[in-house]
């Protein structure tokens, strides 16, 4: 059976290719993948496109990748107030941001990793993420069609994960990470802690094993 | 009889008199996320969060602050006996499918139809950010925005027509600022309370659409002395 | 603080009126509403429009109903080999019936409850449930348009509630019940067992109190 | 040397061995749902279930039954280490996601593009059922068929154009029956191997569209005697 288990952040990243589209989980300071985003850094993959709800804080979470101008685009719901590197970039024009309504974005992924194309939706009707949208009355409805998003890597940050792939995570460092793990083409996950098969009870695991591909157990934020 | 608009932490008592025993809310940026200090005596609130959290409890206390358990706005807070984690889609599987019982939020401008502008300053720099407002807005069942009643300059906040980027359209039930209670009815804005000291006339003055006003309008009930 | 527990089944379906429509949560025997059903039998309650993914075993199940004539319009998947009763109405013209895509059901369902009021899928393109429904090529894909389903009720069931309603789940007992609780007016659920409030993980609740009405503690399946 | 065709436990046989170590994998009614007893040592399939398990391990022994754990033909099975739990929509986000390695189902016909019909008899009387194979069918990254090559009449089951109502179009893969296994390539139907005693050009006399046959087309192997 393929083993899913690599030694560090810089093994787990080492073949993401320059023009990769990654998903990176984490919301509000809590459940970001750092140490993979550390070990991207440091690989200096180039032209990422990037969906994520934020664009960084600081020198932290995505900060460092926009610092580094290793992404080319962005899709997110919240870029934020001390997304000081992107805004520097989104300012120079380097970056091209789509951005959107949060659920939205969560509903996006959620209907690539459901297998939904697209889908309509009151959100954004007759606000500026209506524009060049589709738009239709459905049930009596104002409407506009989004369609699904995913990428080809998803990074995401779990509390415990047992050899397979099985995740739980703990309190609001969930967010975003379960649909991004399966949304993603190749999910790459950083854990607290590395289990054995069965050490997880079946009725509290949130991501089932068949959406983790590789997972790195690594200290620390 | 005092004549000064209430405060911020005045508005957020006075919405908070809004919250149904027992509802689950959500509260946004700014005014909203005060409320939550405000909750009548005797109410339980479970206050949701769009990063997947029901039953919010306060804010944790310095020194016990479990970064892995914050809400929307960042801050490290507690949770209360029957509160449920969950993931973001299923956080917004409540906001926009219409489970909330009360959303409350910031605005810059209200219509008189309901529509909300509450994520962009036309002009300012950098790319803006929606977050989860556009979701809240469209799928509460009960929408307040709670904010002042005037802008900086003086200008009205409660408008004919929103000149600001739109987040939802035809959604807020009740405004709720320093100098009134508003709700937003078929008929038109219906001017429900004033605050302490105000006339309906004045309140009229500092609006740009024409409320609806009844013989005789309440004053607001607020803590005495108010924070 | 308003009570959603109720002391039996009859007391918490007595309002359920002629004419509405009904999610019955179950799949393969496990997760059924029986003392539900079954109190709704004894209320004689007609013209039901029911949700299911089948639609009855025998007496058994949904099968109760068929035989009182209390369901009009059936929505399933799967109405099953031990159905008879159903497939006596059927024969005999008494019930409609719409079939559909297992995976549909459960996606129709869903969107109800995430306020999604339609969503392409390429489930069932070129096929007899494509019939009438609306075709179009999303993103090279044949696709056809389905919408979301809900109801006025969902009777589902459950392994334990808290006080407020949260719940949880015995294994394959799971199946459509949260779908149905969140897709809902008005939701009902029967548990083995009611706890306090604060009894349960709030890492391990599956359907969060937001989404439940009523609770009843009935002993037996 | 023999010439029977395979009984219906070793064409079970024969397909288990196209399941990939530590693969995800739903099995259908009939013919697939025994292949789970021929799983090659060595071997861990995580079975999938559409009632919400992944793991799905044997049926449980007689007294250990949980009617909680029951697959989706209703019959008590077990879990093994690593299993999880998970509600219909999810179990669905894995079949119509693409995140299932393998799917077997069993059919009536399948025709040379690889459209499968499983779920309706013309003709017969009552509502038919559907079930999950169509969000199954139309996404599995892998989707093998297994049946009789033939129905009860002789009629082939391997066909140009199905006439019995569709369950998905153009998404079998692969095809194992008691005289073949066959594949769904790009230019056509391929004859990877044939039942033990049997040449292609028997195989072709029962198939309905043309066999693409290659110089050598090896025997499938079986265990000795089979069940």
């Amino acid at each position: 059976m393929k083993n899913k288990i690599y030694a560090g952040g810089d093994e787990v990243v080492a073949d993401v290719p320059d023009g990769a589209s990654i998903m990176f989980g984490g919301f509000g300071g809590a459940g970001f993948p750092n140490n993979l985003i550390r070990a991207l850094a440091r690989r200096g993959t180039r032209n990422i496109t990037a969906i994520s709800n934020n664009c960084g804080s600081g020198d932290n979470e995505l900060g460092i990748l926009f610092k580094n101008k290793q992404i080319r685009k962005a899709h997110a719901s919240f870029p934020g107030p001390t997304a000081n590197h992107f805004q520097d970039c989104y300012g120079a024009g380097e970056i091209e941001l789509e951005l959107m309504a949060q659920g939205i974005l969560c509903e996006r992924l959620r209907a690539q990793a459901a297998g939904i194309p697209a889908f309509y939706t009151t959100v954004g009707v007759g606000t500026e993420v209506a524009k060049g949208k589709e738009e239709r009355v459905v049930r009596g409805k104002r409407c506009i069609l989004e369609s699904a998003l995913g990428a080809d890597y998803a990074f995401i940050k779990a509390w415990k994960a047992d050899r397979i792939g099985n995740l739980i995570y703990r309190k609001a460092a969930r967010n975003f990470n379960p649909l991004m793990a399966a949304a993603a083409e190749t999910t790459i996950v950083e854990v607290d802690e590395i289990v054995e098969v069965g050490a997880l009870d079946p009725e509290v695991i949130i991501t089932p094993s068949i959406f983790v591909d590789r997972i790195v157990q690594v200290p620390g934020r | 009889m005092s004549k000064q608009r209430l405060t911020r932490e005045q508005i957020a008592e006075r919405a908070a008199q809004e919250l149904p025993d027992g509802g689950c809310v959500n509260l946004g940026f700014g005014i909203p996320n005060l409320m939550s200090n405000y909750v009548p005596a005797g109410k339980t609130i479970y206050f949701h969060s769009e990063n997947g959290i029901l039953g919010m409890g306060p804010r944790a206390k310095p020194g016990e602050e479990d970064f892995d358990l914050v809400d929307a706005m960042k801050v490290p807070v507690t949770v209360i006996p029957g509160a449920a984690f969950f993931n973001q889609a299923e956080a917004h599987m409540m906001t926009r499918g219409g489970h909330l019982d009360v959303a409350v939020l910031g605005a810059f401008q209200v219509s008189e139809k309901g529509d909300i502008a509450n994520w962009k300053v036309p002009g300012t720099k950098g790319s803006g950010g929606i977050g989860g407002a556009m979701d809240i807005a469209v799928g509460a069942r009960r929408l307040i925005v709670c904010m002042e009643h005037n802008a900086r300059d003086g200008a009205p906040k409660v408008v004919r027509q929103c000149t600001y980027p739109l987040t939802a359209i035809e959604c807020v039930k009740a405004i709720i600022t320093d100098l009134a209670v508003i709700d937003i009815t078929a008929e038109g804005l219906l001017l429900r309370e004033v605050a302490p000291g105000f006339t309906p006339a004045e309140v009229q003055r500092f609006t740009e659409p024409r409320l609806i006003v009844s013989e005789n309008v309440p004053e607001m009930r607020l803590a005495a002395g108010g924070m």
